[in-house]
């Protein structure tokens, strides 16, 4: 199994730990990863001009193309914009031969080939979840954890295709391979909040915490993400604050700790 | 025997349309006084079923040149005195392939002629503007037609009529005469609810019924010659175009496509009737507007429609009433001498259009008779707003509640986004003048339930609402969302498929589905509650404060 | 050349350089960048520094600041690593400079004490000479080429000062090859020398000197025959070696001037009788003192400002540091900028500078607005639309940190933005959803009326909100609320004090209605989570949050046309 | 680069109405690998209330106390009427596993006996239905006995009125008081939505403060009347809450769509096909639906998907609804069935469709406008044949019948669901039992 690796822009800077145990976990899972020279995802042109999102984004879908691979993103964020912008450039034949345009004027062509994958999707359909826990060696049995799907990943659903929108269960299912308890949490498909916090902090911050109230009550020790956006605003949200907080894990860093992979190499 | 109990007055006019407010007003502001007596409510015949369309005249140039002349010249003097009911659009004349070319011919000099300005417009330039013309447009010209609220029209008229004094009945229809000799001494009307009849006296009585004016002669002994022409439109649920587009050949079938605010209104059709009950569209006239009007908007084919109406249009001069004292072709004024009376006269026919000079024509008429020489001034006096009576302008609302609205101020209807504020200034005003509003009522004078939900959810939201203000008591809620959407049904059942009908079923999913409005008595039964004698509505404690 | 007038002009530049430098550097204390520095005094700033660099000095730190000294500062070990080629240009001009002002400009001082019998015009000081010369122009054409093979597309900064200054420098070196290539083959220079050492400048007397002079170090004299006899050229081989020779080689080893001679040798009557080694030495040493005097006020201060800043870094006890240090390493900054563009080619939003033909996106550009944010300069008016461009790039900017990380200056250009765009903010240029949401909808709505009556808005609906544009995308709607029954923004009204303005179902309403204008400032808009709840619940499939995306765009373009300067925020 | 294969179902079930979620369900019970497309629009509209059928003949009006004597009746009036041809022990199963599944996926109902209930509505008419949550049984009781009983609104929920209620029932039950009070937190704020008061619920503080609000006005208040808020997810939680609070029964009475209890059945339901491995498809359609001749199995086409989608499914369950759902759709001239044009049985023209009278007692004759099925629920051709031996039809775009007029929305879904299954089962040689 081989893929483009497409971090985006808040894991490198932001979020080291999540590459890290990205690579580290897909590594000994037998997943090769290639890294290109990829850009922004487009997602913040989406306020501000349709093709210069389609256009940004393309240009990575074409990188891909190039190289031949698929997509691999372990930032719900990034995957849901990319697959957006396949949605609107295979629907929209005006904007698809002005991105073609445009991606040529760099001397790059996107067929509409390369597919993008979010990290949980592959590992629960391309790894699949009997391997995880045949590979699971250190399981984290007993430990409650409250899984964050994450909205861009899970809708809409028709354009992301990741799970049922409405009652999604792989975050679960890959949360169990680990030996972990998955608890149900009413707002466990709430927005983080994070998409808000630049335009509205207050608001951001009433759903961040509404999310982690509702996590504790439903007795979650782990907030379990895979996303740098929520995983961060969940984080952000809870230094400093007088509120209980909880604990949180990157999935990719649950999944290494049950894998028997050292902690330090998870940037725990 | 008992005596019924009287009212004196100067004028009683009978009917309650655009001529018949118009002509309240004109009188009032002579400082005459009258009443005015509707059997149903404001506008609710011909004068509130049509396009709402201020004619330039140019429709009429080649038929009737007199009429065309009227209109040009009234047009102008309404842009003028009542400019907030109006929004001047402007309009096109347009032809497609197959139109007669002979009347595209001569259709400038025509216009010319009755000095209406037509300009030609290049049919690139004229499509570039209105991209929804077809493009098998073959010619184009622009005249100075406009839209213009008819209901707007007579509230405001009759609120500044009652504001000098004159008296509104609504809901009191015309049953006698009581004449003596050439004069008629009293009319007789049944009030609201049918109790005991009035009697009115009043000097002169004005009959100003519309289409109904044949009847009311009929009742005063001095029948008149009218034929009934039933005119049918529809309405779009998005607005089309910017301009009033009008096909450019003789006046025939869906003809006209009048930008109404935020809809579109297209039509009309024209059929003879004999009888004015129970006059409602049918699906083979919408069928019939659709076609043809598609041929010169073609998005009208496969446009999404919310509803239909159908008025009747009174036409004056059936073949043996050559009228010799009509005033014009395009109305008619009757006094009624050559029939023994001296204090009755008729008006009819004509067109929204012209409405303010019918008034003025029968109130010069009517001031003759009583010895008063004050001047019409309706043409120089504007025509005063009323906060009570501009939401019926679409797409008005909307910008009011965003201006204005507090904490408090919800939406009552979503689809045309009418605040409760709205509904409680109507409500509270037809109130002060001593009114039982009920919520038909509410929907002639705002947009309520005159959306794409047609009342699915609006009716609901009012009356929970008017409860709330202690304004409905015991199940009237029920009756008044019954007769509600019986009005509406009457108007959307010619136009249900496509989506209007997917928005039907919705309407009856949860009106019979879940409510059971139609078992609302037997459900009561099943559950054993059989009517109990009706108590009292009591007083509410609850929630004193107005919500 | 009289000592005088060159010493004058000599202190006169120094003089200059000094206080441009003092200048320049006290501005790292002035300058206010980012809210959080308004605060920072000067004084404290001065003093946070030199308590940083003494705590540095005297722990072992000094070490790591030594190091990187000579790795970073002298031989540009981040840029070797990003940027070979530049990196090599860099260090041509950088060694090339700096040995010609030891060996040739400084050799009274330096030169003639450390190399025992230094004379200029002796191997192998000639070749040397050359070659520096040589290393300098190498580099500056190295330069040149890459930086016009990265463009990329990408709009580059150019100031006229900086070119200026490069023309400066080019003249020091032309003039300068020049001068001594007319020396070479200048008669006069050799009757002067003649004169002054062997007492006489008669032609006849000299004439075997000039003749191996004509031969051997190519003085172009124009009256000598064409034959030059051998025993004449073996007498001047005689006489030069003991009038001469101690103080000249042979000039072919320079390997640039000489040729430059030969050429020149055609002119030289010419050139000599309008005492062109006179006046290109002027030139040549006007032209160095000038850029010396210059050197601080212009990009090439960096060669001062960018050392600095890798050595604070090195200094640094940790990655994060205090407010008063960043407030003076982001004034820092805007000086240590080498203008390398390394950050425009790694910025991940560089496509997006591109497609919307705004440069304002890149570092490079950010940097400079910063800096003229900083001054004011920006906000005076006639540069509303650059303000308005530079702010709108600045908040497109993701912080992805990626120009920091390859900064050869070891800039933290991440913390620069970041205080740059508190700095937009507050002076009234904020992100788009807090100017936009300055004004309430309908007042929006109404000054777009104005607009359009005026003149029409640039953005086709094609382009910019096909979906909002088009009746078919909303004719489905029943009204059923569900949207907004999802909407976990509307929710949150419940707990803040004012709810949103609209709810998505509205904002559809509006649209039907077609009152899209009344939509585009709206809370309901700009306040969307963007969590698609709506879009997935709708049972009649209208794509509520990504028209949602449409307005916002629309918004930004059509409200931004309206907007003035400094909304109220 | 993954050009993988279609994947491949035992059964596509296209819409996902209530009869959709049904017949997905039924599949997954039966153990049949399933595919289901299409959002969840009809049940959002839905009231939690299961109906079976309460009203027969539809044109005298009559209200039945027992569902199956109904069912009984219409056998007799119209055995062509889709109810009809299920076996009663059939339809008993089928709501007794549907709410047996609600149940389990966090929505419970009260249990199922021989006879209907009656319910108050939200305009204080009354409605006559099967399945109850138990969010709303207290209200059976209530309405039954009819005690001092005391209806809250909240000011802002503007499609609820208690007033309206009491006012509405005032001189039948005259015990029957009602108070509006503001809801925590929303003292500032116009409207409020149901489903926001429902989330809002489930946080004990706001829970609290509400409750407390709620005391005071009990007086002699047998049992306490709401919209229907309690509680989204946790429903059960926040009504056990409310009686505990306050000493006496609660009960919801459902709000106008889109309302909570819509929502609820709509996660209970989404979320027991997700648990049962059903793969759903939401915001998407079948653009086109091939089956292979020699009755190997059917390929669909998903459109609103990046790039589109292709499936294979052996069986096909057609459960797109009628006009609303997209199953049926209507020109000017005539209803067309949407997917693969079927004949639909109709009345001629569309002056005929529906009655001058809204409320007509005999209903609009489209509504019995529709798919005519063999025995096997099979849709039929021009010719009268099954289209495709394994495309069965299922639910409300069945002709033959009025359910809004009947009251037998969701019994229609559930029942004939439950029957194509068995067929479908049988056809695929997995247990028919279920």
């Amino acid at each position: 199994m081989k893929y483009a690796l497409f971090l985006g822009c808040k894991i490198p800077s932001k979020l080291p730990a999540y590459e890290a145990s990205t690579r580290v976990v897909l590594g000994h899972l037998g997943v090769t990863l290639v890294d290109l020279d990829f850009n922004c995802c487009g997602y913040p042109a989406r306020n501000v001009s349709r093709d210069a999102f389609a256009v940004t984004a393309a240009r990575n879908l074409a990188l891909a193309e190039r190289a031949g691979l698929d997509v691999l993103t372990p930032c719900a964020c990034c995957f849901g914009t990319l697959r957006h912008a396949i949605r609107f450039i295979s629907e929209d034949a005006e904007l698809r031969s002005r991105v073609t345009q445009a991606l040529a004027a760099e001397g790059l062509a996107w067929s509409g080939h390369a597919g993008v994958e979010h990290l949980l999707t592959v590992l629960a359909r391309k790894v699949s979840v009997d391997a995880l826990a045949a590979a699971v060696r250190t399981p984290s049995t007993g430990l409650r954890v409250a899984a964050q799907y994450g909205c861009h990943a899970l809708r809409p659903s028709n354009v992301t295709r990741f799970d049922n929108p409405m009652a999604p269960t792989i975050f679960e299912t890959l949360i169990r391979a680990t030996g972990a308890t998955p608890v149900d949490w009413p707002r466990r498909l709430d927005c983080c909040g994070d998409p808000l916090h630049e335009a509205n902090a207050q608001l951001s911050g009433h759903m961040t915490r509404a999310k982690i109230a509702d996590a504790l009550k439903s007795g979650a020790e782990v907030l379990c993400t895979a996303c740098p956006h929520c995983h961060l605003r969940f984080d952000a949200a809870q230094t400093g604050s007088s509120d209980p907080t909880i604990r949180t894990l990157l999935y990719t860093q649950l999944l290494g700790l049950a894998l028997g992979l050292p902690a330090k190499s998870l940037g725990l | 025997m008992k005596f019924p109990i009287s009212i004196q007055t100067q004028v009683l006019i009978i009917g309650g349309g655009v001529t018949g407010t118009a002509l309240a007003r004109d009188l009032a502001l002579r400082g005459i006084d009258c009443v005015l007596v509707e059997k149903e409510d404001i506008n609710a015949g011909a004068s509130g079923r049509n396009h709402g369309l201020l004619h330039s005249g140019a429709r009429y140039v080649a038929g009737d040149r007199a009429a065309a002349m009227e209109c040009r010249s009234e047009g102008e003097i309404l842009k003028r005195v009542a400019a907030q009911t109006i929004q001047d659009t402007g309009g096109y004349f347009v032809a497609v392939q197959g139109d007669d070319e002979r009347y595209i011919a001569d259709f400038a000099s025509h216009c010319s002629r009755s000095g209406i300005t037509a300009r030609a417009v290049d049919i690139g330039a004229a499509r570039a503007l209105e991209p929804a013309l077809s493009e098998r447009a073959i010619a184009v010209f622009e005249v100075a037609d406009a839209s213009i609220d008819p209901f707007r029209l007579s509230l405001e008229s009759m609120a500044q009529a009652r504001s000098l004094g004159a008296r509104l009945m609504r809901r009191t229809g015309v049953v006698g005469f009581e004449r003596e000799g050439r004069l008629i001494r009293a009319v007789r009307v049944r009030p609201p609810g049918g109790g005991d009849e009035l009697r009115i006296e009043a000097a002169q009585v004005v009959n100003a019924a519309g289409a109904w004016a044949r009847e009311v002669a009929q009742l005063a002994g001095t029948p008149i010659a009218m034929t009934y022409s039933k005119g049918t439109l529809l309405v779009t649920h998005t607005r089309l175009a910017s301009r009033v587009v009008n096909r450019l050949r003789l006046p025939g079938n869906a003809d006209i496509m009048m930008p109404g605010g935020t809809v579109s209104i297209v039509g009309t059709t024209s059929t003879r009737v004999d009888a004015l009950d129970d006059v409602h569209p049918t699906a083979a006239e919408a069928d019939l507007i659709v076609e043809e009007a598609a041929r010169m908007l073609p998005a009208l084919a496969t446009m999404r429609y919310i509803r239909a109406y159908a008025g009747v249009r009174p036409l004056v001069g059936a073949p043996d009433a050559a009228d010799g004292r009509a005033v014009s072709r395009g109305f008619a004024l009757f006094d009624h001498e050559d029939q023994g009376l001296d204090n009755l006269a008729t008006i009819t026919g004509g067109k929204l259009t012209t409405c303010r000079l019918m008034a003025e024509r029968v109130a010069d008429l009517v001031c003759r008779r009583l010895g008063v020489s004050r001047p019409c001034i309706t043409a120089t006096t504007p025509l005063p707003v009323a906060p009570e009576c501009g939401w019926t302008e679409p797409g008005r609302s909307p910008r009011e509640w965003m201006r204005s609205h507090g904490p408090h101020d919800a939406l009552l209807c979503e689809c045309e986004m009418v605040p409760r504020s709205a509904v409680d200034t109507i409500y509270n005003a037809l109130r002060a003048a001593g009114d039982t509003p009920t919520l038909t009522d509410l929907g002639l004078r705002s947009r309520v339930g005159k959306g794409a939900c047609q009342g699915t959810f609006c009716a609901p939201r009012t009356v929970a609402h008017l409860y709330q203000r202690g304004d409905f008591q015991a199940r009237r809620g029920l009756a008044e969302i019954v007769d509600f959407f019986g009005e509406r049904w009457r108007g959307q059942r010619p136009v249900l498929w496509g989506e209007q009908l997917a928005q039907a079923e919705l309407m009856e999913a949860l009106h019979c589905g879940l409510f059971g409005e139609e078992l609302r008595d037997e459900e009561l039964q099943h559950a054993g509650m059989p009517d109990a004698p009706r108590a009292a509505p009591e007083p509410d404690p609850a929630d004193g404060k107005p919500s | 050349m009289s000592p005088a007038f060159f010493q004058s002009t000599l202190y006169a530049s120094l003089a200059l350089c000094a206080l441009g430098l003092l200048w320049r550097v006290s501005a790292w204390f002035r300058v206010h960048i980012g809210p959080d520095a308004r605060d920072v005094t000067f004084s404290r700033r001065v003093a946070a520094v030199f308590g940083g660099a003494a705590s540095a000095l005297f722990s072992l730190r000094v070490l790591r600041v030594l190091g990187t000294f000579v790795l970073d500062a002298l031989f540009l070990r981040r840029l070797f690593a990003n940027a070979k080629l530049r990196w090599l240009g860099h260090l041509l001009i950088v060694a090339g400079f700096t040995l010609l002002l030891l060996m040739h400009a400084l050799a009274a001082v330096v030169s003639a004490k450390l190399l025992p019998g230094y004379q200029p015009t002796l191997y192998p000081y000639l070749l040397l000479r050359n070659l520096f010369g040589a290393m300098v122009l190498a580099g500056v054409a190295l330069l040149l080429f890459g930086r016009w093979r990265q463009r990329r597309g990408l709009p580059q900064v150019r100031r006229p000062m900086d070119a200026a200054f490069v023309t400066l420098l080019a003249t020091v070196l032309v003039a300068g090859f020049l001068l001594e290539g007319h020396k070479i083959a200048s008669p006069r220079a050799f009757y002067r020398m003649a004169e002054q050492f062997s007492g006489t400048s008669d032609p006849a007397e000299l004439k075997p000197l000039r003749a191996f002079w004509a031969r051997e170090f190519g003085v172009a004299f124009g009256d000598l025959g064409e034959s030059i006899d051998s025993n004449a050229v073996e007498e001047g081989r005689a006489r030069h070696a003991d009038a001469c020779a101690s103080c000249h080689s042979k000039p072919a080893s320079a390997f640039i001037s000489y040729p430059l001679s030969r050429a020149l040798a055609q002119v030289t009557g010419i050139l000599d009788s309008g005492r062109a080694d006179i006046w290109l030495l002027y030139l040549h040493v006007l032209a160095c003192f000038l850029g010396l005097g210059l050197l601080p006020f212009t990009r090439f201060f960096h060669a001062v400002a960018a050392p600095v800043s890798l050595l604070a870094n090195a200094a640094a006890r940790n990655r994060t540091q205090s407010v008063t240090v960043r407030a003076s390493r982001r004034a820092l900054a805007l000086d240590a900028c080498v203008r390398c563009g390394i950050c425009d080619q790694q910025c991940s939003v560089a496509p997006l500078a591109r497609y919307l033909g705004n440069p304002g996106l890149l570092p490079s550009h950010k940097l400079i607005a910063t800096g003229e944010l900083a001054s004011g300069r920006i906000l005076q008016s006639g540069h509303e639309n650059d303000a308005l461009r530079a702010a709108d790039g600045a908040f497109l900017c993701t912080d992805c940190g990626r120009c920091t990380n390859y900064c050869p200056a070891g800039l933290d250009l991440e913390d620069l933005w970041i205080a740059a765009r508190g700095d937009f903010a507050a002076e009234g240029l904020p992100a788009p959803a807090q100017w936009v949401q300055a004004r309430p909808a309908l007042a929006w709505a109404e000054s777009m009326e104005v607009a359009l009556a005026q003149h029409g808005f640039s953005d086709p609906d094609a382009l910019f909100a096909p979906l909002s544009a088009d009746r078919r995308s909303f004719s489905r709607c029943v009204q059923c609320q569900t949207c907004t029954n999802v909407c976990p923004v509307v929710a949150q009204g419940m707990d803040t004090e004012h709810g949103v303005d609209l709810t998505p179902q509205k904002v559809m309403n509006l649209l039907r209605l077609g009152l899209r204008d009344l939509t585009l400032g709206s809370r309901m808009v700009w306040d969307c989570a963007t969590c698609y709840q709506c879009q997935e619940h709708c049972p009649e499939g209208v794509r509520v949050a990504d028209i949602m995306y449409e307005l916002r765009a629309l918004a930004v373009h059509r409200l931004g046309s309206v907007r003035g300067l400094r909304e109220p925020s | 680069m993954t050009d993988e294969p279609p994947d491949r179902f035992d059964v596509a079930v296209i819409g996902a109405g209530m009869a959709g979620m049904a017949a997905a369900l039924f599949a997954a019970e039966r153990g049949l690998s399933c595919i289901q497309v299409g959002n969840g629009g009809g049940i959002l509209f839905a009231s939690g209330l299961l109906d079976l059928l309460g009203v027969q003949p539809t044109a005298e009006r009559r209200l039945w106390r027992s569902p199956y004597e109904a069912l009984a009746a219409l056998a007799l009036d119209e055995p062509g009427h889709p109810l009809a041809r299920v076996e009663v022990p059939s339809i008993r199963a089928a709501f007794e596993t549907m709410v047996t599944c609600l149940g389990a996926a966090g929505l419970r109902y009260a249990p199922l006996g021989d006879s209907n209930r009656s319910v108050l509505t939200a305009i204080g008419t009354i409605k006559t239905t099967y399945g109850v949550p138990l969010s709303m049984v207290a209200g059976v009781e209530a309405l039954n006995v009819r005690p001092p009983c005391l209806l809250v609104d909240f000011r802002g929920l503007r499609e609820f009125s208690a007033r309206q209620i009491a006012a509405t029932l005032g001189d039948r039950w005259p015990g029957l008081r009602h108070r509006r009070i503001e809801f925590p937190g929303c003292e500032a704020l116009p409207e409020l939505y149901a489903a926001h008061l429902a989330r809002a619920l489930e946080i004990g503080e706001t829970r609290a403060r509400t409750i407390e609000r709620l005391k005071p006005l009990l007086e002699d208040a047998h049992a306490v009347g709401l919209p229907a808020v309690l509680g989204l997810a946790r429903v059960g939680e926040v009504h056990a809450a409310f009686e505990a609070g306050l000493g006496v029964p609660v009960f919801e009475i459902p709000t106008m769509p889109t309302s909570v209890p819509g929502l609820r059945l709509l996660a209970a339901l989404e979320s027991a096909v997700s648990a049962r491995g059903v793969i759903r498809r939401h915001q998407a359609t079948v653009r086109a639906l091939a089956f292979d001749r020699d009755e190997g199995a059917a390929t669909l086409d998903l459109e609103g998907v990046p790039g589109g989608e292709r499936v294979v499914a052996r069986a096909v369950v057609l459960a797109t609804g009628r006009f609303t759902g997209r199953g049926l759709t209507a020109d000017r001239g005539q209803v067309r069935e949407s997917l693969l044009g079927l004949p639909v049985r109709q009345p001629v023209s569309r002056e005929s469709w529906h009655q001058s009278d809204f409320l007509a007692s005999s209903g609009h004759a489209i509504n019995r406008a529709g798919l005519e099925t063999d025995g096997a629920w099979r849709p039929l051709d021009a010719s009268g044949k099954p289209v495709w031996p394994r495309l069965f039809a299922v639910g409300s775009i069945l002709a033959h019948q009025d359910w809004m007029r009947s009251k037998c929305g969701s019994g229609l879904a559930i029942a004939t669901a439950w029957a194509a299954l068995d067929q479908v089962a049988r056809q695929l040689g997995g247990n028919g039992a279920g």
